[in-house]
């Protein structure tokens, strides 16, 4: 017993790292009580510890706290991800103009973050179905707050109620699911869950209701239609910062917690034929309900943002969309397709990141979020709105960036197996995508300003951020193999 | 034959060379304008002269087509490898640039229209700068698709075209502008997508076998793709006359028919030209369209034989409706550049007429007249752009007795004219005969129908020349100055090539010829 | 029939339990949906996740899963307690801002 | 499995006078539950409808004590009866001004609402009921305190920290929405 | 020696037109002399090599080909070599010293005639096109190269036509003149692409010997009766022939000389010229409509001509009138006959167009002087009484007219004489009755439109309002060439016999080739036509005299005597003489029929009764037009409607689906709620 909790412990830093940091921050921010970022640069160091903790554990593949949770390669490569996200998100918070009214508050908003992180690590590690709640109420808690934290606005304020009702319901409905779950194969962790299930599934009506349930959990965080309601509301009003976050990290986060809670419980291991190849229960084609779901993610999300004005609002619909394309790679049920996934999320990492970044510096000088108020920026700003413009075009998936090579695995994986409805309207609906995007990049370069046209200056901090994410969705628009060789890689999870 | 240049392939140079130009262009100061236009004429300049060296050294009598060993100028390396993986096998991207003599001219020709659309771009004011930098990146693009043997890449360089081309008509463009480039970005990235599923689909189909290592390779490869052997058993497409392997075929043909443009894909490039700048009608219609035709001869037709021979008529049919709508269509208007565009629709027409006919009179003649109709039009845009920069107006109504103000100008215009109206002597004819020749042999009816577009041609194309340059001047134009040294400069070349061509073609021909026969044969064969 | 029926009536057993946790969710769900008043929906809420409770209960008393259901059962009121919380400050927030807390007022947000 | 096995077993007459009497108790708390929580929901006056939910919470409470799960039914009251609901008393006091006038609330999409979760109900009955389980026979317990302890400081030790952290987060979070900062509005 | 002679003949004058082209406005005399220099150049050599041709290689086609371009692999199947040809035979040889020499004239002529034009060396410089292009067609020996010469004198035609573009009327008739051409073009390209596709050859003697090996396109004799007569769609075009003859008359706006080189002697000739290539491959079907459509070509540009007042119209449909003969003699198998209508005809019509030319030249110098620019100069109503004013003009036009009036002494007798002798025979032969009485009705009809001009141009009295004391005599350089072909319009040149030309020196130097195709559709063989011929040669030519003198007498009886009056010829014949003078309606129908094509009859006749006056409409531009605004339409409304109609249901879905984001959560949670069955009734 004893061991394995010192055991698991050792395989437990990054965590334990994120609640020290949490800790600090808040003791921290007792003792300093200034109005500057030197917090931010404490949870930056925090966080940096953590990162290099987490490359740590690289190469493990084992079950820590008596099955609880898992540390394995599947795992890493999502901390890897969410750590980058995270990193990032400090240095917007202190690039950003709308947080400083409430700079004396930073520590809180750090803490939340750590929360976040902590909940989100766990969500990609957890192997047990109660933990897997904990772990989903811990980043729900967290970012409820965070979406209002600029609470003096009144979007934001009106962001974070809708979040915490929508959110609290959908967990609410999850829980339900999950006790059904448990209660029809009488096992906690996801292991027993699918020996359970392997013996015989007694019970298929409750079993579907309870996959439905989780599914509508699950679908809320990673904003998947028909759960997506909130996202455009909580996107636009929350501060960009958290906005950025909640679309990439706390989305990522949930798409790895339902890959590996699909492919751990409710495949059939024993009548695997090809290695790679996932088998599903017989009678169980969940696979069939996210195939519609992705379908519909992509058509609502692509056309809903055709009409946006907000940007934030408009990257809300787009990674409704988004959650679309993910959700293919799901579909297809192969390596192949997690594969896919994996990369996607890797570069929409950058791109999305570095739409939001670019959005928030306009938003800092400008004080709008409006894309018509974008006119004649590519004349003032040259380089913001240059990588404005690859981050958009890098979203729509087009070469030679990031995000054409995300796009083309997961075709890949969709047309290899088969899928060829579903990739045609993928290929549909990125057309569509590209009328909204480029309407920015038209916005900023077609027009003239009215009448203002001296330039933007941004400073050099905020131009070295952008080239940190700029790079990236060129270079891996390039070359890509290391991704792809990593994503391979941190295919395998523990216990399977 | 390898050409190397500090251990670098020529291909590799023509092919980069402009980007090297954007970084300097993007190095200089704003004001230094004359030094940008510099910077780009000279980078275009030696492209030229890297096109002369290659048509120099072109050895005529290899294959090319489906035979690496006998691409010439070649370029192979490693891009992205995947290690093996048990259920999928090797995946390979390659870095892989090669001509044969269906993209020799093509190479000459992208070379020759970016040298002269810098020199007509000397006068655009705005933005010199970016200008540049976009302009020297769209050839690269194009250049890019041309010398691409890897689908991917092939692929890569296509989309690259898409942004610069969509800036360089909504910044520098008409007042329409930005309806026409989100017009001509929509409807090219829909064919891009389409292009895109097909070219997974045959990634996943298509895998050889190393015979050294004895591993599965996944390939973009488009010379593996065109080996049946290859196709691995029960993928997609694999087999022949599959329903999935018409769609392919579809698909593919959709993508190209709408760069060509091809009726009913084709009302994207009337916004398009009318509002681009000048040089970038020139570019658009002296070289992009012709990505359209080239996708189908180094894509469609080898890889799928079997679609290619399923759909002739279909083809056939939709150029001859091309021929004779664009002639129409053309004579209905009343702006000089859409005028001009609509013809190229249907000139475009005429190669896809011939390519379809399956035989080596229709091919050449139509790899010849995608040449020549590349050389034509532009001559036309800048026609075009002469008197719009002097008087700022396009209507064909809005002239008159132009002969007698600017006769030099006038004498180019008209030779470029009946070049387009397909008189003998001038290239335009050379083509047009050979394509209508080998496309008679194949498809009757469709062709003769075909023919009477060449005297609808003819009418729309007197009738302009008698609304813009007989008659009388009017008081306002008597002033305007005739063709300046710099506008001669870009005119020049292009008139002597089209009258070169005309007398004697032969030099063209020859250098397609030997791939062409091959192509024909590869077809006809079923791919073996 | 009819004695099976009553005799399935006289001895409560698992389903009875799950069937008072059916009732008890779709109470709840129609508080959350029907009500305006932000505080009726989160105890709405609280409804739904009792009902949850009360399934893990009478799963961990009838099946295999033993005393591991109650043991979630407890986390999970531990986590209805903090989610209250939070959600109560939230309301407050808005309460301060929009100096109302009917929830279909409160959308300056939509399309 | 921890915990005591069950030594003396009922006789059946015990046995069935028992359950006679956990079935009248079921069904009484049942009524209770169910009822509390059907009044809550249709109350017009939101202070009632906040005691209506504390009935029907204690009657959730008894439901788990017949249910051999004791120490979940006391911090069942203790917490939901002792903190949250007290929470929810608060939060209806700070928020209504005026307790004439607005603790009567309104409901919207009554139609859809009702036959969207009458759906809900029926489907969930339905499955319930014709769901065939095989349960096992239920094993008395004397208390699960002890057993109860044992796997919070075992299997359950991860859930129970970051629990912990989960509250230290909700606690400052809540804090953070509630409070006027010094330089706020 | 002879091949490389040819080909300085035909390079000569393109020297002409690139020195011109580029330089003549530097070049002393804007370059005039050049041009004519390098011209006559070409007809002394082609006179040598006529008369060398003639006698020292009779019998033999001279030829030298030079490869132009190679398709194919040629090691593979399928490889074709396309060859640039030059063939000297008799037939090309002729007509070289007729090209030439017309040419050479008109270059002389036009030295005094453009004397002062605006673009005096530009003029020189098209005529060396158009002579180069011409003589192109007359040495080639394939289809390929015939068809790019074909097309070259079109462009010179066009060029030359829209000479004085600032003319609407002129550059009109030149769009007109090419774009019809190129309608009949276009059929002989088809009728080439169906030669080459069965027997992947242009040459002439590769296909007669593939043909007479008894290969036939697409295995059928009526696609080689289509190839036939495809290919005569090409001389339809050029010559004038109906019913594309709209366009020479319009072609009439150019310098005068022009027409006499291109638009009487040469280019149009070229038609005939070509039947005469091709003839070996036409079959009988193909014979008699190429016949048919001659004789109804003569017949109404006969009647036309009959009531025209410009004088250059009247030449005009009387050179549609010949040619349809010549067209018809070929048809029939008179086929020296018809070529020899063709050099005889080349004489005295490039004199009777150059003669107009010296009318005109000097009633125009002659207004001009008085200030009158109201006054047509063409118009023969304005004329009368030039004779004594302009003696040397007016007996070479005497002689002209004879010529063409067929009167015995004349060369137009004696190849008219054959010609209808010819549709004679083939009425016995074959029945075809029709040919020879339309054949001799036009014979009468052309005696009297040229004697009616001939009279109202220089006899009798001035009719004009303004006098005419002004004019005078053309000098030297256009009176000289007008004396030199009314020499040539003698019969001495082409026979020594006055009435038969059958034993001349040219029925001994052009025979007619046998026919190559399938002997079911060979039509009569030459033995037997000759003998055919021979019977009926003494009656063709004394009904010929006959007819002829009656319509001169006719001529004279109503014009010079005033014996007839021609009003009331015209009242009493009402309709004909409408229609003739509106020339049969042709311009009008043509914009007609297409425009309103699909609505109905009844339209076109309102039409007819609305539109008497020559609108000048370009028929077939009218058409096109209209339907290429219907084209416009549709591009504009459906092709790109459906794109963006489906950009519309795109944004509106998207409209909708915004609708359905209310921003009020509990909506949402029925959106869930609802969803959530929907799925699970999916899922089960």
């Amino acid at each position: 017993m004893v061991e394995n909790i010192l055991n698991s412990i050792g395989h437990f830093y990054p965590e334990i790292s994120i609640v020290v940091t949490l800790c600090v921050v808040i003791i921290a921010d007792l003792l300093l009580k200034r109005e500057n970022h030197t917090i931010s640069w404490i949870f930056l160091a925090g966080l940096t510890v953590t990162g290099l903790l987490v490359l740590q554990q690289t190469g493990l593949n084992t079950s820590i706290f008596h099955d609880m949770a898992a540390v394995d390669p599947f795992a890493v490569f999502f901390k890897v991800i969410l750590i980058i996200a995270s990193l990032f998100i400090v240095l917007f918070s202190i690039n950003s103009r709308e947080l400083d009214p409430y700079k004396s508050r930073l520590g809180e908003y750090y803490m939340l973050i750590a929360g976040m992180i902590l909940g989100m690590f766990l969500m990609v590690g957890s192997t047990n179905l109660l933990l897997i709640y904990l772990a989903f109420e811990m980043t729900s808690i967290c970012s409820y707050v965070l979406a209002g934290f600029t609470k003096r606005a009144l979007k934001s304020a009106e962001g974070s109620i809708k979040y915490i009702m929508y959110g609290a319901v959908s967990s609410g409905i999850m829980l339900y699911g999950i006790s059904l779950l448990i209660g029809i194969t009488a096992a906690t962790d996801i292991y027993g869950v699918n020996a359970s299930l392997a013996a015989g599934i007694d019970q298929p009506m409750i079993l579907y209701i309870a996959i439905l349930m989780i599914i509508v959990g699950i679908g809320f965080k990673i904003a998947v239609v028909p759960f997506h309601f909130w996202a455009p509301d909580v996107y636009e009003g929350a501060p960009i910062t958290i906005t950025a976050f909640l679309a990439v990290a706390s989305k990522i986060a949930a798409v790895a917690l339902m890959i590996r809670l699909f492919k751990v419980s409710f495949m059939d291991t024993a009548s695997v034929q090809i290695i790679g190849d996932w088998p599903i229960f017989e009678g169980l084609n969940w696979n069939m309900l996210l195939a519609f779901m992705a379908a519909l993610a992509m058509i609502a999300g692509n056309l809903t943002a055709l009409k946006q004005d907000n940007i934030k609002r408009m990257l809300a619909y787009s990674s409704i969309a988004h959650a679309g394309y993910i959700l293919m790679g799901f579909v297809v049920l192969t390596d192949e397709g997690i594969t896919a996934i994996m990369i996607y999320v890797f570069m929409y990492l950058f791109m999305n990141l570095g739409a939001f970044y670019v959005a928030m510096l306009f938003s800092n000088k400008l004080n709008t979020e409006s894309i018509e108020k974008y006119k004649g920026l590519g004349f003032r700003a040259p380089m913001e709105c240059i990588a404005m413009t690859v981050f958009l075009i890098a979203l729509t998936g087009l070469p030679p960036t990031a995000g054409f090579i995300a796009k083309l695995y997961i075709f890949g994986a969709a047309i290899s197996a088969g899928w060829i409805w579903l990739v045609l309207i993928a290929g549909i609906t990125t057309v569509i995508s590209l009328f909204y995007y480029i309407r920015v990049v038209k916005n900023m370069f077609f027009f003239k300003s009215d009448g203002i046209s001296e330039p933007l200056v941004f400073d050099a901090g905020s131009k070295v951020i952008l080239f940190m994410l700029l790079i990236p969705v060129l270079l891996f628009g390039i070359y890509f193999t290391p991704i792809i060789e990593f994503a391979r890689y941190s295919l395998k999870m523990f216990g399977m | 034959m390898e050409l190397q240049l500090f251990g670098i392939g020529i291909l590799t140079w023509i092919v980069f060379i402009p980007i090297v130009g954007v970084i300097i262009v993007l190095l200089l100061p704003d004001e230094k304008r004359n030094a940008i236009r510099s910077v780009a004429a000279a980078v275009t300049g030696i492209q030229v002269i890297l096109a002369g060296i290659i048509f120099k050294y072109f050895d005529r009598s290899m294959l090319g087509i489906n035979d690496a060993s006998s691409f010439q100028f070649l370029e192979q390396y490693k891009w992205i490898t995947v290690e093996a993986v048990p259920w999928v096998g090797k995946i390979e991207i390659t870095y892989f640039l090669g001509i044969d003599g269906l993209s020799v001219l093509m190479v000459i020709l992208t070379a020759l229209i970016s040298f002269i659309g810098v020199i007509s771009s000397w006068n655009i004011g705005k933005m010199v700068k970016g200008y540049f930098a976009l302009y020297l990146l769209l050839v690269t693009g194009m250049m890019g698709v041309f010398v691409s043997l890897d689908f991917f890449l092939f692929f890569i360089f296509w989309e690259v075209m898409l942004l610069p081309m969509y800036f360089l008509i909504g910044i520098w463009g008409g007042p329409r502008r930005e309806y026409a480039a989100i017009k001509f970005f929509l409807y090219t990235f829909v064919g891009s997508i389409l292009m895109l599923l097909v070219m997974l689909a045959l990634y996943f189909s298509v895998a050889y076998t190393n015979t050294a290592t004895g591993e599965t390779i996944h390939t973009f490869n488009i010379l593996h793709m065109m080996n049946p052997a290859n196709y691995v058993d029960g993928s997609i497409l694999a087999g022949v006359d599959t329903t999935w392997r018409y769609v392919a075929w579809m698909a593919l043909f959709i993508n190209f028919a709408i760069k060509i443009p091809l009726f009913p894909f084709h009302t994207w490039l009337p916004d398009a030209h009318v509002e681009a700048p000048t040089p970038i009608s020139v570019i658009l219609a002296g070289v992009l369209l012709k990505l359209g035709t080239y996708g189908l001869l180094r894509i469609s037709f080898p890889i799928f034989p079997d679609g290619t021979i399923y759909f002739m008529y279909f083809m056939a049919t939709l150029a001859m409706i091309s021929i004779i709508y664009g002639a129409f269509c053309a004579m209905a208007q009343d702006d000089f550049k859409k005028l001009i565009a609509y013809s190229s629709v249907s000139h475009m027409g005429i190669v896809v007429l011939g390519i379809a006919a399956l035989n080596t009179q229709g091919m050449v003649g139509g790899v010849l007249q995608m040449f020549n109709h590349g050389i034509i039009t532009a001559v036309l845009f800048l026609v075009v752009g002469v008197i719009y920069d002097r008087t700022k107006k396009r209507g064909v109504n809005d002239f008159g007795g132009i002969a007698n103000v600017m006769p030099r100008y006038t004498g180019v215009a008209i030779i470029g004219m009946f070049a387009a109206l397909g008189l003998p002597g001038l290239n335009g004819f050379v083509s047009e005969l050979f394509s209508f020749l080998g496309a008679f042999s194949s498809f009757r009816w469709i062709t003769i129908i075909s023919v009477t577009g060449i005297i609808i041609t003819a009418a729309y194309i007197l009738w302009t020349i008698q609304r813009v340059f007989l008659g009388k001047s009017p008081d306002e134009y008597l002033a305007l100055p005739d063709l300046t040294a710099r506008e001669m400069v870009a005119f020049v070349p292009l008139i002597i090539l089209i009258i070169l061509l005309g007398v004697y073609p032969a030099p063209a021909i020859e250098l397609m010829n030997t791939s062409l026969s091959h192509l024909v044969e590869l077809i006809t064969n079923g791919g073996n | 029939m009819e004695s099976t029926f009553l005799q399935w009536l006289a001895e409560p057993g698992l389903t009875h339990y799950l069937m008072v946790s059916a009732i008890l969710f779709s109470l709840g769900l129609l508080a959350v949906i029907s009500r305006k008043n932000v505080i009726m929906v989160l105890m709405g809420v609280e409804l739904i996740l009792n009902s949850a409770n009360l399934n893990f209960i009478a799963f961990s008393r009838f099946t295999e899963l033993a005393l591991d259901g109650q043991m979630i059962a407890l986390f999970v009121i531990i986590i209805a307690a903090a989610e209250a919380a939070v959600a109560l400050a939230i309301v407050l927030n808005i309460y301060n801002r929009f100096k109302t807390i009917n929830l279909n007022e409160i959308s300056l947000m939509k399309g | 499995m921890p915990g005591k096995p069950a030594n003396d077993k009922p006789t059946y007459d015990e046995a069935n006078r028992l359950m006679e009497l956990s079935a009248i108790l079921f069904y009484a708390f049942t009524v209770l539950t169910v009822g509390s929580a059907a009044y809550m929901v249709f109350s017009k006056n939101i202070v009632h409808a906040a005691f209506a939910l504390i009935f029907s919470l204690s009657g959730v409470a008894a439901l788990y004590v017949l249910l051999y799960a004791d120490f979940v039914a006391a911090t069942q009251i203790l917490v939901y009866v002792g903190g949250i609901l007290i929470l929810i008393l608060f939060g209806i006091m700070l928020t209504t001004l005026d307790f004439t006038e607005n603790l009567k609330t309104v409901t919207v999409n009554m139609l859809p609402a009702s036959l969207l979760s009458g759906a809900v109900a029926v489907l969930l009955l339905y499955v319930f009921f014709a769901a065939e389980w095989t349960t096992i026979v239920p094993a008395d317990r004397d208390g699960t305190m002890y057993d109860l302890g044992m796997m919070l400081m075992n299997e359950y030790l991860l859930p129970f920290q970051i629990a912990g952290v989960l509250l230290l987060v909700a606690i400052i979070g809540a804090l953070l929405m509630s409070t006027r900062h010094k330089n706020e509005p | 020696m002879l091949i490389q002679l040819s080909l300085i003949i035909l390079l000569a004058p393109m020297l002409g037109f690139l020195v011109l082209i580029f330089a003549g406005k530097k070049l002393p005399r804007n370059g005039d002399w050049f041009a004519t220099g390098l011209i006559t150049l070409s007809f002394a050599l082609s006179l040598y090599l006529l008369i060398t041709k003639l006698t020292l290689h009779h019998g033999e086609a001279i030829t030298g080909t030079m490869t132009w371009v190679v398709l194919g692999n040629a090691a593979e199947a399928g490889s074709l070599t396309v060859p640039f040809g030059i063939m000297i035979d008799n037939l090309a040889a002729v007509m070289l010293v007729v090209v030439t020499l017309i040419s050479m004239l008109v270059h002389f002529f036009s030295v005094g005639y453009m004397h002062g034009d605006v673009r005096y060396s530009r003029y020189y410089a098209y005529l060396g096109l158009f002579s180069f292009s011409m003589l192109g067609i007359v040495l080639t020996d394939n289809l390929l190269m015939m068809y790019i010469f074909w097309e070259l004198v079109g462009i010179s035609s066009y060029l030359l036509i829209g000479h004085w573009y600032e003319k609407k009327s002129a550059s009109n008739a030149a769009n007109k003149a090419f774009i019809v051409n190129r309608i009949g073009d276009a059929g002989m390209f088809i009728g080439i692409m169906i030669l080459f596709a069965s027997f992947s050859t242009f040459a002439f003697g590769a296909i007669f010997d593939t043909v007479a090996a008894g290969n036939l396109p697409f295995n059928s004799t009526a696609w080689l009766t289509a190839a036939g007569v495809l290919i005569f769609c090409g001389a339809v075009g050029k010559s004038a022939q109906f019913p594309l003859h709209v366009w020479l008359p319009d072609a009439m706006e150019g310098p005068t000389p022009i027409s006499a080189l291109i638009h009487a002697a040469t280019m149009v000739a070229a038609g005939v010229y070509l039947v005469a290539r091709v003839f070996p491959i036409l079959t009988a079907d193909a014979l008699l409509i190429i016949a048919y459509i001659g004789a109804i070509t003569a017949l109404i540009a006969a009647t036309i001509a009959i009531t025209q007042f410009d004088i250059k119209k009247v030449l005009a449909y009387s050179t549609i009138s010949q040619l349809g003969y010549m067209i018809m003699g070929l048809g029939v198998g008179a086929y020296t006959a018809g070529f020899m209508h063709l050099v005889t005809h080349a004489s005295f019509k490039a004199g009777l167009f150059l003669g107009a030319g010296s009318v005109i030249y000097a009633m125009h110098n002659a207004l001009h002087k008085k200030n009158d620019h109201h006054t047509d100069a063409q118009d023969i109503r304005n004329m009368g009484g030039l004779k004594s004013r302009m003696p040397v003009t007016y007996w070479t036009f005497l002689i002209f007219t004879l010529a063409i009036s067929g009167i015995p002494l004349t060369s137009g007798f004696l190849s008219k004489d054959e010609i209808l002798a010819g549709t004679l025979a083939f009425g016995t032969l074959s029945g075809h009755w029709l040919l020879p009485i339309i054949g001799f009705a036009v014979a009468g009809l052309t005696a009297f439109y040229m004697f009616r001009l001939l009279i109202l141009t220089f006899h009798g009295k001035h009719a004009g309002t303004t006098s005419l004391d002004d004019v005078v005599e053309s000098p030297k350089v256009m009176t000289i060439p007008l004396m030199v072909l009314g020499a040539l319009s003698l019969f001495v040149f082409y026979s020594f016999n006055p009435f038969g030309a059958s034993s001349g020196w040219f029925f001994a130097a052009i025979e007619r080739p046998a026919s190559v195709v399938p002997a079911l559709m060979q039509p009569a063989t030459s033995a037997v036509f000759h003998d055919a011929v021979s019977s009926m040669h003494t009656l063709a030519m004394v009904l010929s005299i006959l007819i002829a003198a009656a319509g001169v007498l006719f001529a004279l009886a109503v014009y010079q005597w005033n014996k007839v009056s021609a009003d009331r010829m015209a009242s009493s014949l009402g309709f004909m003489y409408r229609g003739s003078l509106n020339k049969w309606y042709f311009d009008e129908m043509y914009g007609s029929v297409f425009v309103n094509g699909t609505i109905g009859i009844t339209k076109i006749l309102r039409w007819f009764d609305e539109n008497i006056v020559d609108g000048a409409v370009n028929g077939a531009a009218t058409v096109t037009s209209r339907i290429s605004v219907v084209s416009r339409w549709f591009d504009n409304t459906v092709v790109d409607g459906l794109v963006n109609l489906s950009a519309r249901l795109t944004e509106m879905t998207g409209t909708l689906l915004g609708k359905i984001q209310t921003g009020k959560v509990q909506t949402y949670f029925i959106y869930i709620v609802f969803s959530f069955i929907v799925l699970f009734f999916l899922f089960i």
